[in-house]
């Protein structure tokens, strides 16, 4: 019973992983110190974390071979250990993006009115920004389910405040509605994780994997756990927690929510499946996930279609897009997907899992600057606004080019890569559904693009928006099409780390 | 002694179990929140004062029954003080006269 | 032995009854008052379990503070009782969580029949490092050294539960104290806020205190001292603090700073981060237990006041 | 029958109630009681666990002990800022439920726990 877990106690790469969690945890307690100096000291973390980021990145990329930190020189299972494999270092870098780009975003909307006063609002939204990226890259370095638990409270607490930030009244049953939800869903998870512990005497990934066998409590835990998870991530038919709060949290804050920290939940599912119970989960199980993605993409879409505001519209569209996410699963448990294929299935949910949280946050935030202009949100009433707003809408319709998953953007070979690999599993009812959602997303990136685009003449602006919201907004949105043109190499970077079983059902 | 000792306890908490068997009935049965406190205090005051009082012979060593009776003490002081305010906020006219 | 197991027997009923009269209560206020029951039973159930730490926990935070804040928002709700009872669930939906809770407790139920034998348990593995660090209670190594970086994460938890509560208040509060402004005209309040904290301020510190060596700790004795500051609030003998006050501030942030501190020390002169030096385990330990309690203490009574609801003075 | 069992059938039932009651109650309040029992339930799951665990010189398992120490605190922090969430609720709107302003429309979601 000699477990791969590498001794490494120390280490000065190690210890990058310690700062990734740590930094931004620091920042909540310095902020809450020094209240009226949050956004600087959030400024200060930004290039930090993202170097912090790009630096694990690089050593997991050199050394081909997932990075581990024992918190303490504790060995699991009595200690905890921070992992890093190449899923880990792709979510940090992504993460780090966002969030500096949200950064710059947001310097406008909540500075300090006047300097050396600490008000309400910007307090609460940097140190909640750090929360949920110290949450979020626990969650993405977490080898250990409890530590799990506790970063995904992190998160939930970090989150909810930012919906209802504003303090109206409909913001606050969105958020409490969230919170509900999001509670039940935890506790959930919180009994798996007993369960689990109960049998096998350890919470730590790499030892379950090895301690699993198929029996009664696993399959109760692991229910247990994803059917919790799902709730937090909004998967339908669990998701209408989700629009409200996404819709009504201010715009830089909706970006966060929307693209990053559903994609928390989403990644335990993610480990709890390949991870910790390798080829384990049968295909009925993959099937039925699967199946609720597909549902989620053609309800989302449908309802997305239907919406009158800007913002709500932007909010159902990131339940579609979940569905995506979804369809890993049975795209990687079938007997033909040993080997290559279970492999571009992979690659391209984790390609979806990039390029929309680059996408939506891109998305997001030009809906807000559009909202800013405007005062309002109301989609029938945005004539005009592309060319008063070029840049913004231009980010706008770029975003929307990889939801649509048109070429060349991230989007485009994320549902490429989904559709091939449904085609060569002979499960031909996910490509169907892939290529309905794609034009879905066309439909309701279009019904903005359209009024948006159309010469109306007369257009009066409530406000001036700031040339760099703008910049912030288009580069990011620059950066979501450009995924598209990087491909194929994070493939080989998404096999640092998997244990040869996650891909293969024979073992 | 030791036998003796014991049969006190025993007659003691016995008795002390009785008033807090009583307590209770009069909590459930009595008509009217006061009624109801008066009975509610009786299983405070006389079963728990026995039972603690029926404990002090098997505890081990002073201290051991020091802590026995600072119990009792506390659970006299937060009980006091309950009632008191219950029975202010029931009482007819209004809470604060 | 049996008479061990009537009595467990007995309070495993108790606690289920008490359960469902919690779910079942019409009015939420005397739903509140059961699950403060449930609360106490449950910290018996802990001793009787052998978990006497988690009792301690259990009984002060878990039913005391919770219980307090439930039954102040019971208070203030009131009102809205009858208004809501209106949109009661469809039978459908009913009848579905019903199903779906049942299939969860069966499930459960099998699982405690038949465990995994013989149980696995991390007990030796925790108690072989024991003597290094100088602890005599199992809990306490668990907390602060082999799973540290759990309980600092968690101390962050509190941290932006605490924020997130104060940024509900209005934005011309900010800064102001929490809560109406109580006058301390209640006698038997008043007497029973001035009798008891000094007493339960040294409970608080023994039970910190003896944490290193028994049931004890930062979580157990922080939540003592909150309860304390809860009630000499409620009497009305001290009002809450701006949460703008320096002082309010620094014994929020002082337990996870010291914690960190000490955690990028040990990157420096021990193992790691968040690893002990040999020969100073345990100072540092009750050093961060000490910093810990202070906060948990504060952050706890300012959870339990609420947003701030008045403008700040200055 | 020993004790651990009856008391992690305890936590069984604990947990199916907790569960019905945040499922099918109507009044945020009420909700977050339920998940308070429901998180009772859990815990004391985990005191099975650890009991289940004891070894010589110890009479429970202390890993999943510290766990629960830390879940009823952060389940404590959850409490307090859902209460504060209802509370404001509340104070804005004269009401304290999830039902959105427009006259609720029939629901064909029957899993979810706020329609």
């Amino acid at each position: 019973m000699h477990e791969a877990v590498a001794l490494s106690g120390g280490g000065a790469a190690g210890f990058l992983l310690v700062l990734a969690v740590i930094l931004p945890a620091t920042g909540v307690v310095l902020s809450l110190a020094l209240g009226r100096h949050a956004e600087r000291i959030a400024l200060v973390l930004m290039p930090t974390g993202f170097g912090i980021a790009l630096a694990i990145l690089a050593d997991v990329w050199r050394s081909g071979t997932s990075l581990v930190y024992l918190i303490g020189g504790w060995a699991p299972p009595l200690g905890i250990a921070l992992r890093a494999d190449g899923l880990s270092c792709i979510m940090l870098v992504t993460t780090a993006l966002v969030i500096c780009a949200v950064g710059l975003f947001a310097r406008g909307d909540f500075s300090e009115p006047e300097p050396g006063r600490e008000t309400r609002a910007p307090l609460v939204f940097w140190t909640m920004l750090m929360g949920v990226w110290g949450a979020l890259n626990a969650v993405w370095l977490g080898a250990d389910l409890f530590n799990l638990y506790v970063a995904l409270e992190l998160l939930t607490f970090s989150a909810v405040p930012l919906v209802c930030l504003d303090g109206r009244a409909e913001t606050l049953a969105a958020a409490l509605r969230y919170l509900l939800f999001a509670l039940v869903g935890s506790v959930l998870y919180l009994l798996g994780v007993a369960l689990f512990y109960g049998a096998y005497g350890t919470l730590d990934i790499t030892l379950l994997a090895s301690r699993v066998r198929p029996e009664p409590v696993i399959w109760i835990a692991a229910a247990l756990m994803i059917a919790g998870l799902l709730a937090k991530t909004a998967l339908f038919p669990l998701h209408l927690w989700l629009p409200p709060a996404h819709a009504g949290a201010p715009a830089a804050a909706s970006a966060v929510l929307s693209s990053l920290v559903v994609k928390g939940s989403f990644l335990l599912v993610v480990r709890l499946w390949f991870d910790v119970l390798p080829g384990l989960p049968g295909m009925p199980a993959a099937q039925t996930l699967g199946a609720l993605g597909a549902a989620a993409i053609v309800f989302g879409s449908v309802l997305a279609l239907r919406q009158a505001r800007l913002k709500l519209l932007i909010a159902y569209s990131t339940i579609a897009q979940i569905g995506y996410l979804f369809l890993i699963f049975p795209l990687t448990t079938g007997a033909a997907a040993a080997g290559i294929w279970g492999g571009i299935a992979w690659t391209g949910g984790v390609y979806q899992l990039v390029s929309h949280a680059v996408a939506k946050a891109a998305m997001f935030m030009a809906a807000g600057l559009i909202g800013e202009a405007l005062g309002h949100d109301r989609i029938a009433e945005l004539g005009g606004i592309g060319r008063a707003l070029p840049m913004t809408v231009c980010a706008f319709g770029l975003a929307g080019m990889s939801l649509m998953g048109l070429p060349p953007s991230g989007g485009f070979v994320a549902k490429l890569m989904l559709l091939t690999a449904s085609v060569t599993e002979g499960q031909w009812w996910w490509a169907v559904v892939i290529l309905l959602g794609g034009l879905l997303a066309a439909g309701y990136v279009f019904r903005v693009l359209a009024p948006a685009l159309a010469d109306t003449g007369s257009l009066t602006l409530r406000a001036r928006v700031s040339r760099r919201q703008e910049g912030v907004v288009l580069a990011l949105a620059v950066c979501a099409l450009l995924l598209g043109i990087l491909p194929l190499r994070p493939s080989q970077l998404l096999q640092i780390g998997r244990p040869a079983a996650t891909l293969a059902v024979v073992r | 002694m030791s036998l003796a000792l014991d049969i006190f306890t025993v007659v003691a908490v016995t008795a002390g179990a009785f008033f807090f068997l009583a307590g209770t009935v009069g909590l459930l049965r009595f008509p009217d929140p006061l009624t109801r406190l008066h009975a509610l205090t009786k299983a405070d005051n006389l079963g728990l004062g026995l039972v603690v009082l029926g404990l002090l012979p098997q505890a081990n060593g002073v201290l051991g029954g020091l802590k026995l009776v600072a119990v009792w003490l506390l659970a006299q002081l937060a009980g006091a003080t309950v009632t008191q305010l219950v029975a202010r906020a029931v009482r007819p006219e209004g809470p604060r006269a | 032995m049996t008479v061990d197991l009537a009595l467990d027997a007995g309070l495993a009923a108790l606690v289920l009854a008490v359960a469902v009269w919690t779910i079942a209560a019409r009015a939420a206020f005397a739903a509140v008052v059961g699950f403060v029951t449930y609360g106490l039973l449950l910290a018996l159930v802990w001793v009787r379990i052998a978990a006497v730490d988690v009792a301690l926990t259990e009984a002060a935070i878990g039913s005391g503070v919770t219980g307090a804040v439930l039954i102040a928002a019971a208070a203030r709700l009131r009102p809205t009782e009858t208004l809501s009872a209106a949109e009661r669930p469809g039978r459908g939906l009913r009848i579905a969580a019903g199903v779906l809770s049942a299939l969860v407790s069966a499930g459960l139920a099998v699982l405690v029949l038949y465990p995994s034998n013989p149980a696995p348990s991390l007990g030796p593995a925790a108690a072989v490092h024991l003597a290094a660090l100088d602890i005599g209670n199992p809990v306490t190594a668990v907390l602060i050294a082999y799973r540290a970086v759990d309980t600092l994460l968690e101390k962050v938890v509190l941290l932006l539960a605490l924020l997130g509560v104060w940024s509900l208040a209005p934005d011309r509060f900010w800064g102001g104290a929490p809560g109406q402004r109580r006058d301390a005209r209640d006698g038997t309040l008043t007497l029973l806020a001035r009798l008891l904290p000094p007493l339960g301020i040294v409970v608080g510190v023994y039970v910190l205190w003896v944490g290193a060596v028994a049931p004890g700790g930062a979580f157990q004795g922080g939540a003592i001292l909150a309860a304390m500051w809860i009630l000499v609030m409620i009497a009305g003998l001290h009002d809450a603090p701006e949460i703008s006050r320096r002082w309010v501030r620094f014994l929020l942030v002082v337990g996870p700073a010291v914690f960190l501190a000490v955690g990028f020390t040990g990157f420096v002169v021990a193992n790691g981060f968040l690893s002990y030096p040999a020969g100073f385990a345990k100072p540092l330990i009750i050093a961060v237990e000490v910093v810990l309690t202070l906060t948990i203490a504060v952050i706890l009574g300012l959870l339990a006041a609420g947003p701030p609801e008045r403008e700040r003075r200055q | 029958m020993t004790a651990e069992t009856l008391y992690g059938l305890c936590a069984a039932a604990l947990v199916g109630l907790g569960l019905f009651g945040s499922i099918v109650d109507p009044q945020p309040a009420r909700k977050i009681l339920s998940f308070n029992l429901l998180g009772g339930g859990v815990f004391l799951l985990f005191g099975i666990i650890a009991r289940r665990g004891a070894t010589a010189g110890m009479g429970a398992d202390p890993v999943p002990q510290a766990m629960v120490i830390t879940g009823i605190v952060v389940a404590f922090s959850a409490t307090a800022l859902a209460v504060a969430l209802v509370l404001r609720l509340f104070e804005t709107t004269e009401r304290a439920t999830l039902q959105p302003d427009a006259p609720p429309r029939p629901s064909g979601d029957g899993a979810d726990p706020d329609a």
